[in-house]
């Protein structure tokens, strides 16, 4: 019998999930594993709900892209219990055991936040002796990107005292709300914007319309660097709207499948997987436009 | 058709029976369909991962049967799991204080709004959006990430399992949301308290005139829900051991519906507390249906979740006007 | 009759925005009296009780309970203080039982939960005083205005109290039911109660009263025993001018000659109705007579289409079919005042002017029946017509009296000029004067000099009325016609015979 | 006793008190925020945080009159979000292929549907208006997310589509324009027919308004209908401003702020009397909030907070129970 992977996704809230999801739909098929996929409305209660009727179904291994860190122990347990391996993408989980889970493969939020800083920090190297006012696009309250990129930029900009987050807002992940908070941000007319840091490519997007319609350049007057690397963002790049993006993989779907199969195989797998993550610069959007598969 | 079909039509709790008949056929096409659906455990299941709904949905009937509306019910189940988070973890309390501490938290979080409502004569829906907004905001102003929570205390009650027979099992959770359902149904239909709550759910105006105590009963609905929204916190807290900002989001939306589902008149007046239970069930049904499916895009989750929530409602619904014109 | 009151108000004074509902009202009221509240429509006396009752709180003035000052500032303090009331409108919540109205805010209970048995027998138990048995256990919307008013009544006499209130308990109950209220009324006064009783009937006044307070505009003319009153000083004193002495003048041409407007055969609804066929002539007023629950009311809302019929069919100029809505009545020419105002009728809100305007313009569909200044000038010419008693045409009808909320709506009824109009209970809450002038009008609408009048549909529970305005009248008894009678055929005395006829005997 | 029919003062109108919440929110916000009333023409339009309030409020008034209406007839619509959404998604697919127009009217005619299905469910079926339209809610935004395959679709032509929600007449926004017209229209409709005093009728006593020859379930069913097209006019002009349609984002919430607008407004969740007037003053007292607080810098974490304070203390002094209570303290 093929192997029954049973995964619970987060949602569909955004083109970085729907293209994370098409990922793991089309390895499944490719590696002939039966894929059993539950979609959790952005409900950590319905991944629960998810992964204990997945225990029921007796699959073979469970996968899921935790909405959230915290709150998995009873659950896994009763996976362990059943004999089920568990693996993780895309975001870890803190569990007081880490042998409830096999392992975790996906990307690093605070080290994109880190990347993004980094280039913010090169920039600022070649004007020594200006200050640079950055503003900050923040994705949902609460949530983990938001946390973690948050986390990852301040920490790195800190070493450059010239860099200065004057304003920090939710955009919400959105477009319309990122524009609606740019819009907000270019009235204020004490201190000039130097820099856009948005935590995901829709909201600069958004905020890249804001600031045309105030009469500005994106990218040249503003500084826009974003996270993901959706293909909306190369676009924007290639028009030279947008200075870079930090990329953050959602084509985990081979290496998943790989995985499982190495699971189930009972095959030694690392505990920490992490995929392969580019910053792209504007310079080289438009030849790495093409290659975009989302 | 015969007279005994008339009696059973005429009575008053027909839309709650023809709720639990619907469910009965729902899962019995899930256990044609899917294999492993139909076992002890896959139902015990509903119970465990709805017991904080079933709680929610209790003190809601009150609301909703008093004639109001509370969609706090989701941000007090979250800020519970967010103080008590806090106070175990970051304060170091003793899990049993904590507990009543937020118990009571709860409680008088909706008692405010109760008061705001009757004294002030405001609406319900505005008053408990507001309170809706604010306890979420409530949450962020603690952390806006989420805190682990290991009490011992909670994580034993988290993860004991009572067994039942053939290796089924339940979870302390589910049986104190099965006991808040006992208790509910014994306030609404055995004390005069219940019963003012359905008089002024019937007409608020006459109530007042019969003497009852409006302003208390309203105060005390409310606080009842928010005492109910906080257990379900705990409850929800025991489930994830965690206390996190963006717990449950839009449960209040899930508990009214579960409610009317069940068979409770919004306006007020009408139904019975028992039907949150059908209602709960019926939601957290359609749910596991999805989950063993399992081949459903996002997109179709949702859509096959309006379908289905239309023909049970539907299905209700035609039954019941039949029932008006036999 | 002791000499010391037990409830007295003095100086009180009440304001609603635009209006001065009491002035310097004051009433007495005696242990083991029954003191009578007489006044015209919109004199204040509900709002009176209402203050007394902690309701609606006075601007100025004092209560005093024995002689000590009470400030109710709630329902619950009332009764706590021994007050006991029945307000005009039946004010008890319709989805909860019988039993549970009757006893609710003092239920029976034991160990520490509420004792359904105790609860059910209690209720029965009261209403048997009434003569009332009806299943206790079913919502209270299951029943007609009529029971729903005696249990209204029954909760008030559930608990002895000091003082009990009543606000034209009787209006809408028949002789038998009233006689029984009475009754139960005479010995609770004997027992040292202090009874005070809102009604619009004379007669009924003179039966029972001791004493009588009149009130006028919103302030009191007097208060006088009931022996030492006349009708006509009574009647005088409420509208504060010498009536005039001549009777309603009766006009004594035969009617009924007119065309058919309305013919019903075998119209029938389950549970509701017995088949029942009618005819309704051009110009003349066909009266339905019955006791409660005989099937008046539902025999009004088939011809209307309030409710759909199970059998049989209506037969109007033209059309012939069953009404699947009020619709299909109204655009066929027919109109229904309906006996529940509150429920049925006024839509509270709105002003007195869109009250009046709504069936016309229901009519007229979406495109407007008349402009602005039309419909106010339709509305004046209305409230001047029938004497409604409102600060303004744009006044809520909500603030109306009981009595002024009525007329609102028989004039919703009268704009439509309808070829036939069924009145439920139209003189239900208005008082003496405003009555003989209904009856006048409803004869004079039938009967006109110029030409076809009206077909009018005549349901009262006082049977005088009946007789009094009817041409034909239609005995009812347990749902089914028990025969059609022309005017002058039947004496009251002969009404009550047919109506109280057994079964059997008209089979045989 | 019968004095005379007294007008009620200018200052009892029942708009008095929200466009004297909005005021004292604008004047708080020009007092903390130096140059927030700031206005200046730039590039032949007007520019600054006032046009930004009416322009961002645009969707979300043309929601609220159509939410107006519904709670008028005691009734509510939850799924208006996933409306604006159907509208969007729709609008921006066919835009590039089928042109302007073409693609207008599919959107306008999806919410159409939207409306139809909504007035099926409420006025014929009986069902309760809040579960009626949670089906919409929930489904619709799948459908909306079943036409883009989950992606969201940007818009690249033609350029004629950005000016309902981004162009310029007569330097102001053109969403206002779209907003002023509906008003109007509807304004006109309640005015000009009966179909206001049927709408109150029906929401207020239903019973005795089908007694008196009112059709009641038509006036459910057009309520539901309009309030359906007003929402597919907000999609519209949502898509059209960011260029594209996020089916799982787009009005997201919207509902819930046209509910509080309606009833910041004055309405009442118990049907009755409403105010166009009203609803729109609400709207804009909920955008003028949401800009106040971008423009203190009130960090994310507390904005709820601070919205939740606002609103309880706007409808707090907006209730007459409030008045009383201050003149006896
Ligand atoms: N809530 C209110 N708001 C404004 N005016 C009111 C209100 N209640 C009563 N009124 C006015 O007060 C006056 C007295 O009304 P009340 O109901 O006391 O009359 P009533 O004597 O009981 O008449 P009826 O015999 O018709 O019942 C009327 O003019 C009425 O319009
Ligand atoms: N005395 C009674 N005992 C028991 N049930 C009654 C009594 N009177 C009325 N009912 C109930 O009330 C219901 C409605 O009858 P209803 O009173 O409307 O008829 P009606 O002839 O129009 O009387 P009325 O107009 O005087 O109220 C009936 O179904 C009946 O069950
Ligand atoms: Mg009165
Ligand atoms: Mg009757």
């Amino acid at each position: 019998a093929p192997l029954v992977l049973g995964f619970s996704q987060v949602g569909a809230e955004s083109e970085w999930r729907t293209a994370n999801t098409a990922s793991i739909k089309a390895a499944a098929k490719e590696a002939g594993i039966t894929l059993k996929f539950a979609d959790a409305q952005q409900k950590q209660e319905n991944q629960v709900k998810a992964i204990r009727s997945f225990i029921a179904q007796k699959v073979d291994v469970i996968a899921f892209s935790p909405v959230v860190e915290s709150g998995w122990d009873t659950v896994l347990k009763e996976a362990k219990a059943a004999g089920i391996p568990v693996i993780l993408t895309d975001r870890s989980v803190k569990v007081a055991d880490p042998s409830l889970y096999v392992t975790f493969i996906g990307s690093d939020f605070v080290e994109e936040g880190r990347k993004a800083a980094r280039w913010v920090l090169e920039r600022a190297a070649k004007a020594p002796n200006a200050a640079l006012n950055i503003v900050e696009l923040q994705g949902t309250v609460g949530s983990a990107p938001a946390i973690d990129r948050k986390k990852g930029f301040e920490e790195v900009i800190k070493a450059n005292p010239k860099l200065q987050i004057i304003r920090s807002q939710s955009g919400e992940f959105t477009r319309a709300k990122g524009k609606e908070v740019m819009e907000s941000f270019l009235k204020q007319r004490d201190k000039k914007i130097d820099v856009l840091f948005a935590h995901n490519d829709d909201m600069a997007i958004g905020a890249i319309q804001a600031i045309e319609e105030a009469g500005l350049k994106p990218g040249v007057d503003i500084l826009i660097v974003s996270i993901d690397g959706v293909r909306g963002a190369f676009e924007a790049m290639k028009a030279g709207k947008l200075n870079v993006t930090v990329e953050c993989n959602p084509l985990l779907g081979p290496q998943l499948m790989q995985l499982a199969k190495d699971v189930v195989a009972k095959k030694p797998v690392e505990k920490r997987i992490t995929v392969n993550e580019g910053v792209f610069p504007a310079e080289v959007a438009a030849k790495e436009l093409p290659n975009r598969k989302y | 058709m015969t007279p005994r079909w008339h009696a059973i039509t005429g009575a008053p709790s027909f839309t709650t029976w023809v709720s639990v008949v619907l469910m009965g056929l729902l899962f019995a096409a899930g256990a044609t369909a899917y294999t492993g659906f139909a076992s002890t455990q896959v139902v015990l299941n509903l119970l465990i991962d709805n017991a904080f709904l079933l709680v929610i949905a209790v003190g809601m009937s009150f609301v909703i049967l008093s004639g109001g509306i509370d969609l706090s019910v989701g941000s007090v189940l979250a800020l519970t799991t967010m103080v008590a988070a806090w106070l175990l973890q970051v304060a170091h309390w003793p899990a049993e204080a904590v507990i009543v501490l937020v118990l009571l938290g709860g409680a008088a979080f909706g008692a405010l709004q109760g008061v705001v409502i009757h004294v002030f004569r405001l609406q319900p829906f505005i008053v408990t959006l507001a309170g809706m907004f604010l306890a979420r905001g409530l949450c962020f102003l603690i952390s806006v990430d989420s805190i682990t929570i290991d009490a011992p205390l909670f994580v034993t009650l988290s993860q004991t399992q009572i067994p039942l027979w053939g290796g089924a099992f339940l979870s302390p959770g589910a049986v104190i949301a099965l006991a808040v359902l006992g208790v509910g149904l014994w306030v609404a239909h055995a004390t005069a308290f219940g019963r003012t709550v359905y008089a002024l759910g019937g007409n608020e105006a006459s109530a007042l005139m019969m003497g009852l105590p409006v302003g208390r009963t309203k105060v005390a609905v409310y606080a009842l829900s928010g005492l109910c929204a906080s257990l379900a916190g705990l409850l929800f807290a025991f489930y994830m051991l965690s206390g996190y900002g963006q717990h449950a989001q839009g449960v209040e939306l899930d508990a009214i519906a579960a409610v009317v589902i069940g068979g409770t008149v919004l306006t007020g007046g009408y139904g019975y507390v028992a039907g949150a239970l059908s209602g709960v069930l019926v939601l957290g049904l359609i749910q596991t249906l999805i989950a063993f499916d399992g081949t459903l895009s996002s997109w179709w989750t949702k859509i096959v979740i309006g379908g289905l929530l239309f023909v049970f409602c539907a299905v209700q619904r035609l039954l019941s006007l039949k029932k008006a014109h036999a | 009759m002791s000499t010391q009151p037990v409830l007295a108000l003095s100086g009180l004074h009440k304001s609603f925005p635009g209006v001065k509902a009491l002035s310097n009202v004051s009433l007495r009221l005696f242990p083991g009296e029954v003191h009578a509240l007489m006044g015209q429509n919109g004199a204040g006396k509900s709002t009176l009780i209402k203050v007394l009752t902690g309701l609606y709180q006075p601007d100025a003035g004092t209560i005093t309970l024995d002689g000590q000052p009470i400030a109710p500032k709630r329902t619950e303090d009332a009764q706590d203080l021994g007050i006991r009331t029945v307000y005009q409108e039946v004010n008890l919540c319709p989805n909860l039982s019988v039993a549970e109205n009757i006893c609710a805010g003092r239920f029976p209970r034991r160990w520490g939960r509420i004792d359904w048995a105790a609860v059910h027998a209690e209720a029965r138990r009261v209403l048997a005083q009434m003569d009332l048995d009806i299943d206790v256990a079913a919502p209270l919307s299951r029943y007609s205005l009529s029971v729903q008013q005696m249990v209204a009544i029954a909760r008030a006499l559930r608990i002895s109290a000091r003082v009990l209130i009543l606000d034209e308990p009787t209006s809408s109950l028949d002789e038998a039911a009233v006689q029984r209220l009475f009754t139960v009324l005479r010995r609770l006064r004997d027992q040292g109660l202090a009874i005070l009783f809102v009604t619009h009937f004379l007669d009924q006044t003179y039966a029972l009263a001791d004493r009588i307070t009149v009130m006028r505009n919103g302030e009191t003319e007097g208060e006088y025993l009931a022996s030492e009153l006349s009708r006509l000083a009574l009647v005088n004193k409420m509208v504060g001018a010498a009536p005039d002495q001549q009777p309603s003048r009766l006009d004594s041409r035969s009617a009924g000659t007119g065309e058919p407007v309305l013919r019903a055969e075998g119209l029938a609804r389950r549970g509701a109705l017995q088949p029942l066929d009618l005819e309704l002539r051009q110009g003349e007023v066909l009266g339905l007579a019955g006791l409660l629950g005989s099937g008046r009311t539902e025999a009004a809302r088939l011809l209307f289409g309030a409710d759909t019929a199970d059998a049989g069919h209506v037969e109007t100029r033209g059309r012939r079919g069953r009404w699947h809505s009020p619709r299909e009545a109204i655009a066929a020419g027919i109109a229904f005042c309906s006996e529940d105002r509150k429920h049925e009728g006024a839509i509270l809100d709105l002003s007195v002017r869109e009250n009046i305007v709504l069936a016309l313009q229901a009519r007229a569909g979406l495109r407007l029946a008349l402009g602005r200044e039309e419909q106010q000038a339709l509305a004046e010419d209305y409230i001047r017509r029938l004497g409604i008693k409102t600060a303004s045409a744009d006044t809520p009808i909500g603030q109306l009296s009981g009595g002024n909320q009525q007329k609102a709506l028989l004039a919703r009824w009268l704009a439509t000029q309808p070829a036939v109009l069924i009145l439920d209970e139209p003189t239900r809450g208005i008082d003496v004067r405003a009555k003989e002038d209904l009856m006048d009008q409803v004869r004079a609408l039938a009967h006109r000099e110029d030409g076809p009048g009206m077909a009018i549909v005549f349901i009262s529970s006082e049977l005088p009325e009946v007789l009094h305005c009817s041409d034909r009248v239609l005995v009812l008894r347990d749902r089914r016609a028990a025969g059609v009678y022309r005017r002058g055929e039947l004496d009251e005395r002969s009404v009550l015979e047919v109506i109280a006829a057994e079964p059997a005997a008209q089979a045989a | 006793m019968s004095t005379p029919p007294a007008r009620p003062p200018a200052w009892r109108h029942p708009l008095v008190r929200p466009l004297a919440a909005l005021l004292l929110l604008l004047a708080f916000a020009a007092a903390s925020v130096p140059g927030f009333l700031h206005l200046e023409v730039k590039d032949g339009h007007l520019y600054g945080n006032l046009v930004d309030i009416l322009h961002r409020a645009a969707p979300l008034m043309l929601a609220a009159l159509g939410m107006t209406l519904v709670i008028a007839t005691r009734g509510i619509d939850v799924s208006v979000g996933a409306v604006v959404a159907i509208s969007a998604t729709v609008g921006c697919v066919l835009v590039g292929s089928q042109g302007l127009a073409a693609a207008v009217a599919a959107a306008l005619g999806a919410a159409l549907l939207c409306g139809l299905w909504n007035g099926l469910l409420v006025s014929v079926l009986g069902l309760q208006p809040i579960i009626a339209t949670l089906i919409l809610m929930v489904a619709g935004r799948g459908l909306a997310q079943l036409l883009t395959d989950g992606q969201i679709i940007t818009v690249y032509e033609p350029a004629s589509f950005f000016w309902l929600g981004g162009g310029y007449l007569l330097g102001l926004p053109v969403s206002l324009f779209v907003v002023a017209v509906v008003a109007g229209l509807t304004a006109l409709l309640m005015r000009r027919t009966a179909l206001g005093l049927f709408i109150q009728t029906v929401g207020i006593n239903p019973v005795a308004a089908r007694l008196a020859g009112v059709h009641t379930a038509a006036i459910v069913f057009f309520v539901y209908v309009y309030c359906s097209l007003g929402a597919g006019l907000a999609g519209l002009v949502i898509a059209s401003n960011i260029k594209s349609a996020d089916a799982n984002n787009a009005g997201l919430l919207l509902e819930l702020d046209a509910i509080l607008a309606v009833t910041l407004g004055g309405g009442q969740l118990s049907g009755g009397k409403f105010s166009l007037a009203g609803s729109l003053v609400g709207a804009l007292i909920i955008q003028t909030l949401t800009s106040t607080i971008y423009a203190l810098g009130v960090p994310p974490q507390v904005t709820m907070v601070v919205k939740a304070m606002v609103v309880f203390a706007v409808c707090i002094s907006q209730s007459s129970a409030w008045s009383t209570w201050r003149k006896k303290a």
